[in-house]
């Protein structure tokens, strides 16, 4: 855990001796996903990364919205909360902020987070509630057959877009940027060894990680990330965040541009003006400047954690609150409740 | 000069005053010094949504009626036996409610040619001759109260901001009520500011010397103490033995309490009050909006916890699809709603019973929910530990439906013994040799088992898609849909709920009144006022409005006429004419206000009357 | 050898197989073969939520079904005389449904040992003897269409795909379906692609050619064309006649439609189809989530435009706060709920009709809102223009009450002519020399001026907050409170609503069904076959829920008995027995699916035959 | 108008020749704010400032939420609707989206705006729908009496947290422009001057505009920008943003960071150094970094436009596809819609 500030995401939940694979990590339940859809491969890549926390499996709980990536809780034999559409981040909160002794994690789509549940999921982020939130972003809502989502590229045609979709896609890692989130990342469904790379230091955060996971839809949307598969441009174009290690591809680097912002140049040009990743730094402008160097789209597209900084997690403070109410004046008895007023007796 | 002291077996006192002037405070003040001297009493505070409308103006007029009595009484009073004004916009407001031959205190200061024109008064009225049919004593309240605090180091301006404890204190002395209190309340409360606090005490004495001195008032009036049934008493509103009742329900039930709530008039008080409760255990979270507030109950519920969410007006309809979500997952969770007049935005800080169709109906699907109604501001807490009850032993969501009379009025409580209380605690699921399924049924409540994450061996899967009864996997299977909306609804349907008690002493009324929620007070008081004149009618009062108690058709079968106050188009009606095929009478008023009892007892003759 | 050809009245048919096989348009083409032929038909798509389950599973079968016949008919059938099944979980999925004696084409080349396992087969149901009382056809789909294709440039797998095509063209020559339409159609979708649409013909033609000289089928069938009433029809779903008949009364009124919506299952069809019209001036507004489409739609309303918002299932629950405020605010705004199978997700791509309590009771406080329910997938169309006349005449939301079942089912439609469509056309107000009063009634109708912005001298201000009648000004006054609490209610009781029609042809029934909504077909289905073996039974059906026409009661009580079949358990029933008092016979089935017309009839009788 | 990019904000919006002064925008009802109240001084200059647009009144529409900023479209003699909690900006956004010849302005509070409608407005925001939004921050919740809302500080004392508020506050500057805003700028209620300087370019902006107005309330959080107005250290901590200016206080100038970042230093030491102002940067990012500035609180406070670009607004694109819909196929003909699809003709 190299990269990880504190480690302490899952200090409360209980461990367990027992060797585990990925197979005590798959229910009984029929995977239900279009053939060739990139949840199978996130389902996968969970799976077999579970069974590396060590954590009893009762004390995990997986909550979702709704859309096709929500379905992911049946497929997962711990517990799990097939909530409703955009409400998982609030359920959670209520869930993780209660129970501490939980790894609680939040599935979630683009349209699910991003649309409906837009507000649940920027108020998680501040709270700093501990939940990892991963965000299934396919560009398209699945489930309801393809309309376009709020990271749809302008200009898309869908069943509701005939003529193309008029609004600007949110960057969910600038949003959540915006939002004060303490852990936000980014990976792809593809790329096994780095989604998992990106889930340990999530869970070793405690409080909210947000991790936006690029999915293909090969039904309605197939082939949005192509540029960041295919062989021949993909290491010109990822360029990989690692907390202090310069930030650059093949052939680019990021460097400070004149303005007060970023820049990518070509790595030759870059020298010793390189970038390097500090994803500690408290000011999230930094991280901030590096979510826009993808736009317009796909250029080059950091891939990896953006922002990982410590701040106490909403359950902690709670529970503190309450004991200190416990240490300052005892724990509560009914009947002094009761009697605590202005009383007066008859009879 | 020794006064003259008179004796009266009950009072309506109405403070009123601008937004500005501590009304509600005076009136709490008030209220604390009869309880404590032993008067049975009921309170109605009445304010407006605007914190702080602009000063004299009629929207921003503010009062609190307080009704006390030497016997035990049932509303804080039709209208009031004694009004204070503390300017031309409170008489104004509130002339209308006052009955011939009242007393009016007005604070002549106020009485300036602007203030006056401001309501629209062309004259003055303690002036002219248009308030003869009433007692005015007119009192130069501020100026008495600026010259009275003439040696202490305060401006102008402060000082007069004392006048409203000046009006205590000539009340005080007017009612012989007890002055200890206050003062020390006054201490207590400025004890960070003792020039402040000396300052109001100061004020209040004054007030109390100048009843004692003026000849402005000749007589002053004693109210005996109650006989009320022996036993501890504290003065307590709805909304906070609401909360004291969730409290109970945590600790009766060994539940943690998480409330998930957003901020609401006037249900906001439930989570100020929680929130200071957290030696309790009691987690309270401040959610984003209402939906949240709901989510997040929901979840904790999931985890094991009793979920409270707390809400009025707008933010009930925000919560319909999680509590949908409630009852397809049958988790337990508390649903307060303090009704308060709609539609919209409304009316936010009057009452209302408007919102009982929408908890029973107001999900898409066939959704059925149990709900509660408190009867009284105290009753609250009983209704809350009911509701909670209900919840855990059933694992549904219950509404307990309040509203803003029961919420903001008050009255004496007689505390219960905690060793009394029900217990309502329940068992979480635990593995045992067969494979869990999570929807599998006890067959005395139709209840799922309650298996919460952390407990090994019962990993399942809930959620908001059709499940199969027993195993609880996702099923699209048309038999098993039917079955399970027959099993949500009979679950609802057989949950133990009391008898309906009619209370018809001698057995012979041909007429029965039947009431729920809050206007048990005007109705029962009403129907006192009938017997009183040897008229019969029978009173019952609806405690569970879904289920209804079993013996609900018979009881209203067995009468002539059933006669249905509500303050809302007929709701509860609706229900009964549909499931008993019964003519109930309805008197409905949709005023944002609690029925008179003298208005009910009009009506209940003229049903008696029409047989 | 020339083959029997049999002539049938009517015929059901049933394609079934994966989600992958292309059943729907399978379906698609077959009805609209039949429809250029002149039958009357009714169609039944029903496929599962998710988008594409596992193969050969059963969750993951897909279907539809097609009843024609050469007379009106009014259900898409109760049971299949033909299943077609293209793999061993379509056969398994559907045999239940299948009556003794009916026929099964069952694709052998998918009867693999692996997918038998997987869903259960322990032996090849098309080997044992299992299915001997049904007359199956064995026919091997998949390598028929490879080899007809043979000669193509396409891989195995893209020929496989065709196999649907090769079914529909062996059904085609089964029921002498015209096969033009079909192989232009394929012609046009394929445009881009020809080799795919030329191999798609090919294979539907090899289908035909192997019907023709097989022997594994001796017999074909004729279905004459039906005698409908003279006119111009197409074939429509619900949601098309839904969409289009918004798009009409936005002519009709002459106001631009602007959809506020978002995507749900099964309403989104009705945003997809809007949203192809732009030609019209229609806006569709693809929002954040439900809220905020109602609420665009409003304040779009608010702007003159015919606001309309369109959701099923739990997004009608998140719509109550919003419909508050319409009520409050008293604007046209039209919502339509495509009803689905609850409570909160239940079971998305199911119908029911549970939603109707929500619909006149979900909301905070006393808000009344009208509801109109179409019967029939055409009849959505007129449904739409009463809903839009409603909402533009009284300035009021209407739901209007639309089912899953309505909105994929499909019919003939006999075109109407657009200058026989009413004209809903409003005015708005204009500026008088009198000062201008936002909430001054219509005596007639009750309703409020609708004063758009950009109209110079009728600036003013609207809300939540209760309004003085008249001025709109904010308003607490208990009495003003009261008064419009009952005008709101007024205004919608008094809708003008045709009276309800009763279909008693010798007028000597005692037996009444009644009916709302998408029942329609299966009880006058049910209706028919009574009649037909001489009983007696009248039927009405409402279309207009909330308010009811005024003889409801009066038809309500002139019979012995009424029987009320609903998807719910009971909710019209309720509301009918609370206003009427008349002991309604209720039928409930919620499985998510229609009534069988068998099923209904049965319950007539058993109601004729109890009298 | 020099910063205005196109100044094309209200030209679909009758104009009027008649000479227009304060008293005509004065309703009839009377103002219920509590005495002293940031909004009174919000109020008058609203009020004093729309002459200047010389729109014909009727055009003009303020649309609320729910608070007791929210009340102040009663206040205006224009067009208004009081609403509900959250919604304005949906509301506002069918209302644009179809009247583009309505000058439409939401005025919203901190918990109207960024608690329950926290999803409105940012999408509102990403779409650019046609609005001036107007964001009255007191960072508590007046109208229920004085709870911690989304931009109260951590740790806030109030009915609803008797030991102290947990969550970390949003920014709602940071927010807005990870939410892709357009237009995006702070000003207070006490400098009239400047909130008019301020609402002169948000109206002459085509798109969604954000303004963050600081506002006092004095009931239940007195003084809660104090700082701002106090003479003493006002202009050493105020950081004027100005388009194509350096960036500075009296005495404090911000400069880029080693990091990619952004700081403050004095005055004195920061030379040529200084950052000058680009408003109409594509890139959000450097924006961004100066809305991190006063981060905790309070040191150093940049006020004024953080960002202003132009991209076509929601409401035009949506017209534009009406447009060529029927430029292509001719305006809608009921009778051929009825017609249009596989018919057959009977009789
Ligand atoms: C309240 C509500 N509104 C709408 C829907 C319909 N719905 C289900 S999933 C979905 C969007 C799915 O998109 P996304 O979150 O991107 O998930 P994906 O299917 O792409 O994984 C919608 C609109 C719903 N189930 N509930
Ligand atoms: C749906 C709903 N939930 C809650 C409320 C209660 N409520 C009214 S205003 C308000 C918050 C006001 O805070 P803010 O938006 O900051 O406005 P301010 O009063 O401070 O100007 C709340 C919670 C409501 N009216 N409607
Ligand atoms: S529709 Fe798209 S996202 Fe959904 S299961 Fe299919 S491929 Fe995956
Ligand atoms: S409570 Fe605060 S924000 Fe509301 S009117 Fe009073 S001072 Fe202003
Ligand atoms: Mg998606
Ligand atoms: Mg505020």
């Amino acid at each position: 855990m190299s990269d990880t500030l504190n480690g302490k995401g899952l200090a409360l939940v209980p461990k367990t001796d027992a060797k585990q694979t990925l197979k005590d990590f798959k229910s009984d339940q029929e995977v239900r996903w279009c053939p060739g859809c990139g949840d199978y491969a996130i389902l996968a890549a969970v799976q077999s990364f579970l069974p590396e926390l060590g954590l009893r499996r009762e004390n995990i709980v997986f909550v979702s919205g709704i859309g096709c990536s929500s379905r992911f809780p049946y497929y997962l034999d711990t517990y799990g909360f097939h909530s409703i559409h955009g409400r998982a981040p609030a359920i959670a909160t209520g869930l993780a902020s209660s129970r501490p002794d939980l790894s609680v994690w939040v599935i979630t789509g683009d349209g699910d987070a991003l649309s409906i549940g837009g507000n649940h999921l920027i108020h998680a982020l501040r709270r700093n509630v501990n939940l990892n939130i991963l965000l299934f972003n396919n560009r398209i809502y699945g489930l309801t057959k393809g309309q376009y989502s709020p990271t749809s590229e302008i200009g898309k045609i869908t069943k509701s877009t005939p003529m193309g979709s008029l609004d600007k896609p949110f960057n969910p890692i600038s949003l959540a940027l915006g939002a004060e989130a303490s852990f936000v990342a980014r990976t792809i469904d593809s790329d096994r060894k780095h989604l998992q790379s990106v889930l340990r230091e999530a869970t070793a955060h405690r409080g909210t990680s947000l991790v936006e996971i690029y999915q293909n839809c090969n039904i309605f949307n197939d082939n949005a990330f192509e540029q960041l598969k295919d062989p021949e441009i993909r290491d010109d174009i990822t360029l990989r965040l690692e907390h202090g290690q310069p930030i650059a591809s093949a052939s680019k680097a990021v460097v400070r541009a004149a303005n007060g912002g970023l820049d990518v140049v070509p790595l030759a040009e870059a020298g010793d003006r390189v970038l390097v990743h500090d994803a500690h730094n408290p000011d999230p402008s930094v991280a901030f400047a590096l979510s826009r160097l993808d736009e317009p789209a796909f250029e080059h597209v950091p891939i990896g954690i953006f922002r990982q900084v410590e701040r106490p997690a909403y359950d902690t403070l709670m529970a503190e609150q309450l004991e200190e109410a416990v240490a300052q004046k005892g724990p509560g008895d009914l009947s002094d409740l009761l009697m605590g007023g202005d009383t007066w007796r008859i009879g | 000069m020794t006064k003259q002291v008179q004796q009266l077996d009950r009072v309506v006192i109405r403070f009123a005053g601008d937004s500005g002037d501590g009304m509600q405070l005076t009136g709490d003040r008030f209220t604390a010094g009869t309880a404590e001297f032993g008067n049975d009493l009921s309170t109605l505070p009445n304010f407006p949504a605007e914190i702080r409308a602009p000063a004299g103006t009629l929207p921003g007029v503010s009062s609190f009626q307080l009704h006390f009595a030497d016997h035990d009484i049932l509303t804080p009073g039709d209208s009031p036996n004694v009004l204070v004004a503390m300017n031309p916009a409170a008489l104004k407001a509130n002339l209308g409610d006052l009955p011939k031959g009242a007393d009016i205190i007005a604070n002549t200061d106020e009485f300036t040619k602007r203030n006056l024109q401001k309501v629209g008064y062309d004259a003055n009225p303690l002036e002219d001759d248009s308030l003869r049919e009433w007692r005015v004593h007119a009192v130069p309240l501020t100026s008495l109260t600026v010259t009275a605090l003439e040696g202490f180091d305060l401006s102008k301006k402060d000082a007069e901001r004392s006048k409203n404890m000046f009006a205590l204190g000539l009340l005080s002395w007017l009612y012989h009520r007890p002055t200890e209190h206050t003062i020390s309340f006054l201490e207590q409360k400025f004890a960070k500011k003792p020039e402040i606090a000396k300052a109001n005490i100061a004020a209040f004495q004054a007030g109390w010397n100048y009843g004692e001195t003026t000849e402005s008032f000749s007589v002053s009036y004693e109210v005996k103490p109650a006989q009320l049934a022996p036993g501890v008493y504290r003065n307590i509103s709805g909304n906070q033995a609401l909360a004291y009742g969730l409290i109970a329900a945590s600790v009766q039930s060994k539940l943690p309490l998480f409330l998930g709530s957003y901020p609401i008039t006037p249900a906001s008080d439930i989570l100020h009050e929680l929130s200071r409760h957290k030696r309790f255990g009691i987690r309270t979270f401040q959610a984003e909006d209402e939906i949240a507030g709901v989510g997040a109950a929901l979840g904790a519920a999931f985890g094991g916890a009793l979920g409270v969410t707390t809400t009025s007006g707008p933010g009930v309809a925000l919560k319909a699809e999680t509590i949908g979500l409630a009852v397809m997952t049958e988790l337990p969770l508390i649903l307060v709603d303090v009704q308060r007049a709609g539609p919209s935005t409304g009316m936010p800080t009057k009452t209302e019973q408007t919102d009982l169709l929408m908890a029973m109906f107001g999900r898409n699907g066939e959704s059925p929910v149990p709900i509660v109604a408190p009867s009284t501001p105290s009753d609250c807490f009983d209704a809350a530990i009911e509701a909670a009850r209900i919840a855990v032993k059933y694992r549904t969501p219950v509404y307990l439906l309040s509203d803003g009379y029961l919420a903001n009025g008050s009255e004496p409580w007689r505390l219960p013994e905690v060793s009394d209380l029900p217990d309502i605690s329940t068992e979480f699921a635990v593995k045992t040799d067969e494979e869990f399924q999570p929807y599998v049924r006890d067959p005395e409540t139709l209840s799922r088992p309650w298996a919460i994450p952390g407990t090994a061996g019962l990993e399942h899967r809930i959620g908001g898609i059709e499940k199969a009864n027993g195993s609880g996997n996702i099923s699209y299977d048309p038999n098993n849909h039917d079955l399970m909306v027959r099993l949500r609804q009979s679950k609802i349907d057989g949950i133990d709920v009391p008898a309906l008690e009619v209370d018809d002493p001698e057995g012979d009324a041909r007429v029965l009144v039947l009431g729920w929620g809050s206007t048990y007070g005007p109705i029962a008081a009403a129907v006192r006022r009938i017997r009183k004149s040897g008229g019969k009618v029978a009173q019952a009062h609806l405690r569970h409005l879904n289920p209804l108690p079993a013996n609900t058709g018979e009881v209203l079968k067995s009468y002539d006429k059933v006669l249905l106050p509500e303050i809302n188009l007929g709701q509860l009606a609706l229900l009964l004419r549909a499931k008993f095929l019964v003519d109930i009478i309805s008197y409905n008023r949709v005023r944002g206000l609690p029925f008179k009892a003298e208005e009910l007892a009009g009506v209940i003759q003229d049903v008696i009357d029409s047989e």
